[in-house]
């Protein structure tokens, strides 16, 4: 007789948990290459798409052959997995674990390969967060080997210590989908990045309409729902914590958007699509650290939050002329760094412990859950701003590093000369083509 | 023979083209192009930062005609055109010393 | 020890339901946002698209506070729940439950937060759905408001009336997944608000060319394959009938998509993709109340009849002087509302008995399926009428008695300069930036 | 009492399986719909769109009435089944089973329904992918027909005989997810169309830019990440291979982009979005046949290989006159044909004996798994070599015999002064409406 | 120094751009408009709707050149643009007073 | 009055609009047009055949202004759209018999 698979495996959990990667994977790939795409100036926009297609391929690459180790792999330092390749059959085969975490959820019902999918997705997508700070100025080479080096020596770091059984996760701090080991280190690192490199040319920062905001919307959407993935497969169970996650991460961000909605109106007299997006994304990142940790109350809160201070950072920080020394393209500051800071810190606040992640089934192990300040811990909340603050410096200091090592063989910047033409002078592409020659399109007679 | 261009708000074309018709105007071509000029342009934001759109889209309308008919034409436009505020256009009259159809070859007022 | 979840909980019934629910979101976002985006005039495309942007944000709102009890929560009225919020770890962690219809189905696999927010797509997508008729001169601002009044007062009646075991569902009234409860619904409350609002301007009537059929080919798509969840997610577990009502699903919508493209061809001489869209639509909604309940034969019928039924309404009865004085921009009376009757009566003639969602094991309780006129049951058919017309006449009341009432406050229509220019008044901003300035794409010299 | 299934269904696997054809029908509406409405020339984004979206419902009418039963029913000939409608109600709510295949496989945990609906996904994308190398001059009418004839007659045959279990299924050819019987079959099929039909008119083949990189990218994207489940569903089971599989199909395909993206840089000078998207697709098609069956390092493999030879073919050798006598449109003969060849020839070399797909638990049923020539089995090489030399020489020839006998009827092409204007004279259809009269978007006074 | 505008059918273009080659002209200036005469538009239909689409779209070309070429280029154009159906369009010859390549700031017919 | 048409490299626009305005010139109409000359298009790759886009983007900048101004705005444009490469542009100048104000209808060197 011949069986599917081992007794482990539990194939409800294998089912959503490639489903899930499937719809974050998605949000990359056409999500975040459209909305790049359709959100920036016509003659960045294939230069745009393509950095974020690039990462995914690039960090691909990096993951299998070690980055995945040392993120979740056995432990080297309390910061660090062991690098080794991880694709032999044997491997992605296996029972999934998280070798330095395992102590903390049941066993997992699904393979490695499953679980190093998972995580790749996430890993890609925190370097393309980053690139939305770095559009329109950043040499297409320097970016081929930024992704790397950054996926190895920094992403790693934030990813092993927090989830990967590292020095973080053992003092107890909350991070549920990633507020900081992806939103923050990318809004942090791309904030740094952005500095180094330098602003747009000045023609670019005076006018960067979005040239297709259809286009836009069709990423913004598919970054929206793809996020049932991001948040509710964290759990690594389709269990019932994974769907509070989904429900929660719903909630917060239809909150936020409505807020930040609000707000715009309120300060420029018009609800404008571009806010909505924007109030959306900071929902989405707002609630990634807390979304099983905390209940619909809690998740409306941080909805209004993430409606209203990333809102503030990004229309009345970030346009200070301090802050313009800085061109963060995208405010990527703002939707991801700014809200998933604020994510962070509030699942320390409002993590309710009745949402049960995991439950116990002896005395000494009740479960596993979150208990917030708001519930009595304000121990927790401590441990959040500890983990943010080290995730903050560890970014600052290692994208700084690498950008200054890289700097020293290639050019950060495009030339001038790309930098006046855009897509054309890099890629030999436009994005349209609408007028050349005759494909104007001729009418019946 | 006369060429009118009329640099005109986009959301008037239709009036102005049906203006023209009355006038035994009917044939015309029309352009997508965009105006600077006093009528300023609208602020956006984006991510925070505004920007001033100071190039307003208009509708370019060029019309060639016969000597005698210019001045009607020109009025209908003007009629059909304005709404008496900053920003709505511009009619200019040129000299066209030949026009020709290219499907009969016929010239001059016959041609258009 | 650690365990993920309670034993009630199906790992395999909720990974399906959280992936079918997340098919479903994407139909409305990004899928019908940018089908609108794509298929109205270009003046219109932002407005449009944020019509059913902020519908998804808003419905999410009113739902978890007091819509979804009142929609599936224990009964007040046989034709509405009681309204509490259901917002509470407690309450989204335990096992999913319909109470006033639990006795005909199964105990759910899933826990309450996969059902509420399975329900609040597909709550959003029939708020959108009703959007398509206003399209093109309705106030935002009075959208604003239509917006949670029609979802808390008429939403919730036809759904609990027919879903959450009120009066209709009682009876025994068959909608397998909403051609009644959404279809119907929004085509009669849209036609409604058309007329109530009144119609677009006139150049906006003469000329309403699709800006990007493109980009409208994008939303199509995702609504199409979207509908995998749509249908096959009622079943409410990842059963046989949840396989069958996605074959169904599609087989109808490929023979409506043919038939209606011969009618476009027999009556304009060509096919067109705008004809194609319209009649995909009319097969998905003609089998969604029959999807489950039908076998392929049946599918097969409903397609033809979608194809020529919703066809001729459209082409023949929307386009006389009298229903000309209705403005219903995108023609919902016809694809959903005429569809939705018409799938709904079908399912009354075709329900096929064999077609069994749930086993019985007891000689009592034979298992749950439908039967139809064609089966011997005259009886459903007539059952299929009265909820019909409860659902038309319902909606044709309520909807009219609460755009009254908001136009007592605010203005239903925009302003005639408003009219004339579209989202760039509304909003400030346009769906493309084309030509604004230095953007336009320089060549490499 | 109810229950919602019975017991031979596993809710896991058909979850996984609902889902997986949900992405699989995504990738070709919308995700091949935009590609190919982005990619091609503006005067032709209707038609070709249409094209694979007419493709797309024709196959499911043919496939439930007919071809499912000769693709995967009981054995007619070695090399076809048993023609009989599949949509009754007993036939498509039983358990699932292909009964010529059925030893090599542990019973299904999943009904007919979702096999049916499933394979229909890969029967409609073979024909749309197919239809790349005709876009541009076929007649939509000849295409109407070939379309069914071509499902009924050529793809059966190599499906039966691969994957229903028909003679080469019995000699041990391997083809995990169909690089024989979907790549290279629409490969060599569509590059014989093209040759049949005559190329595009001369203006169009040397102007042809893309009207919308960013379009082609969301086509891209989906058809991406919808390849999880293409390749991840073809297990039949939510297994530890699947996941493997999955793991797999992105290594691979990051790779080939890398790759390719570096022979455009060496090529041309820079790298370009458009030959990103060909690695891709490349990379996609390669492992396609080898995605269970090989370990990331096979995966690796054959993503460089996927770089360098379909680019070469599409770049050296289609470019030469002798091949520029045949006009296939998006070279669907390098892309699909050759990387499914190549994918099918490295499965025959890399597949690793311990990438189990099923397990064994008997000792003469070692469980299933394939062994390549570097594992010790020459045998196996030649097996791909056999199979493939009878895909391509019965593709050839019967795909040249349908066309010729279609030209008896209608023309294979377009007239003259249809294909100089385009959609607009095949749909009454434009892609675009930006400067139609009035809907110019009028600016705020 | 002559400015000749051609409104054209838009797929033939590249016949008359070959065609101006030929007479020696190697410059031009081409635009999408959109044209309004007596060939009619054609009708949409849309959700069962039909729409007349009364601008078609057309060609603009554009040459500056020496009056002595003018004869010869007008009779260029009108052979390759000419396929003898309603709109094949028109040709128009206005006065150019001073050309300057911005290049070099030679001027007249050493200009274009 | 006369009227300047420049054809000017698109990443140009931002300096001669300056440019102009320096010169006391507040008004223009601006547009896209697909230029051919001796600057040669450049090559794309697409599915490994290679095609030459021969028309190159440019902006057209219609300016009608008073006669005393157009030697000052010609020399202006020529100043700031000046890269010394090949395809740099042309600048025409021709005469306008009338230039009318939509909304006042004031007419000659007020109008503009
Ligand atoms: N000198 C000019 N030459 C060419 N076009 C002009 C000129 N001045 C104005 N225009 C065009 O006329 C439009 C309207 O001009 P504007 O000064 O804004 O308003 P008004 O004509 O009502 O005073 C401008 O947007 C521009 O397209
Ligand atoms: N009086 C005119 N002024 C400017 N353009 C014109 C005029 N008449 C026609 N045209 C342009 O010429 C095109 C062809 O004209 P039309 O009357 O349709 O055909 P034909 O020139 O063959 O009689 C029109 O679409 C329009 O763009
Ligand atoms: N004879 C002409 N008539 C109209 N426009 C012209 C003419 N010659 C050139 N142009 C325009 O001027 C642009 C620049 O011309 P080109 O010959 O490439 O460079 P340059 O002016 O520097 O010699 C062209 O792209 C075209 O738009």
């Amino acid at each position: 007789m011949l069986l599917p698979s081992p007794k482990w495996l539990d194939t409800g959990s294998n089912a959503w948990q490639m489903a899930a990667a499937t719809f974050v994977g998605l949000q990359s790939v056409p999500g975040l290459v459209v909305l790049y795409g359709g959100i920036v100036k016509r003659k960045w926009a294939i230069n745009s798409a393509f950095m974020a297609m690039y990462a995914f391929a690039a960090v691909m690459v990096v993951w299998v052959l070690w980055a995945y180790n040392m993120s979740f792999g056995e432990q080297l330092f309390p910061f660090w997995g062991k690098p080794h390749p991880a694709i032999s059959a044997a491997f992605m085969l296996q029972q999934a674990t998280i070798p330095a975490a395992a102590s903390g959820m049941p066993p997992l019902g699904f393979p490695m390969a499953t679980m190093m999918f998972f995580q790749f997705v996430f890993a890609a997508i925190t370097v393309i967060i980053l690139a939305g700070s770095l559009i329109g100025r950043m040499s297409f080479k320097a970016w081929i080997i930024f992704v790397p080096l950054w996926m190895t020596f920094v992403y790693t770091v934030g990813c092993f210590s927090i989830w990967g059984g590292g020095w973080l996760a053992q003092l107890g701090t909350l991070d549920f989908s990633g507020g900081y080991v992806i939103h923050l280190a990318a809004g942090t690192s791309g904030f740094v990045a952005a500095a180094v490199i330098g602003p747009r040319i000045r023609q670019d920062r005076d006018h960067f309409p979005p040239n297709s905001l259809l286009m836009a919307l069709v990423g913004a959407g598919i970054l929206w729902l793809g996020w049932n993935g991001f948040n509710g497969g964290d759990p690594y169970f389709a269990n019932a914590d994974a769907s509070a996650a989904i429900l929660n991460t719903n909630l917060c961000t239809c909150v936020a958007l409505l807020v930040w909605t609000i707000m715009d109106s309120m300060a420029y007299g018009k609800p404008s699509v571009v806010g909505a997006i924007n109030g959306m994304i900071a929902g989405l990142v707002g609630i990634t650290p807390a979304a099983g940790y905390v209940n619909g109350w809690g998740a409306i809160i941080i909805g209004v939050c993430a409606g209203i201070i990333p809102w503030f950072v990004m229309n009345k920080v970030q346009t200070t002329a301090l802050f313009q020394k800085v061109d963060d393209t995208l405010s990527v500051l703002s939707t991801h760094g700014v809200a998933g800071l604020m994510g962070g810190l509030l699942t320390g606040i409002l993590a309710n412990p009745d949402m049960i992640e995991y439950i116990g089934t002896e005395k000494d192990a009740p479960g596993v859950s979150g208990t917030g300040w708001l519930y009595g811990s304000f121990h927790q909340f401590m441990l959040q701003v500890y983990a943010a603050a080290f995730i903050i410096v560890f970014n600052v200091v290692a994208t700084f590093v690498i950008l200054k090592g890289i700097s020293i063989f290639v050019s950060l910047r495009m030339d001038e000369a790309t930098l006046r033409v855009g897509d054309d002078a890099v890629h030999g592409e436009t994005a349209y083509n609408f007028g050349d020659g005759e494909e104007i399109p001729a009418i019946a007679e | 023979m006369k060429k009118i261009e009329a640099i005109i708000k986009p959301f008037k074309l239709d009036e102005v083209k049906d203006a023209l018709h009355e006038v035994g105007i009917t044939g015309m071509t029309v352009s997508e192009v965009k105006g600077f000029g006093r009528q300023k342009g609208h602020t956006e934001v984006y991510r925070g930062a505004e920007y001033i759109i100071d190039f307003l889209p208009k509708i370019k309308i060029e019309v060639v005609l016969d000597d005698r008919l210019v001045e009607r034409a020109v009025q209908a436009i003007q009629d059909a055109a304005r709404t008496d505020k900053i920003g709505d256009g511009k009619i200019f009259v040129l000299s066209v010393e030949h026009a020709i159809r290219i499907r009969t070859g016929e010239t001059g007022p016959d041609a258009v």
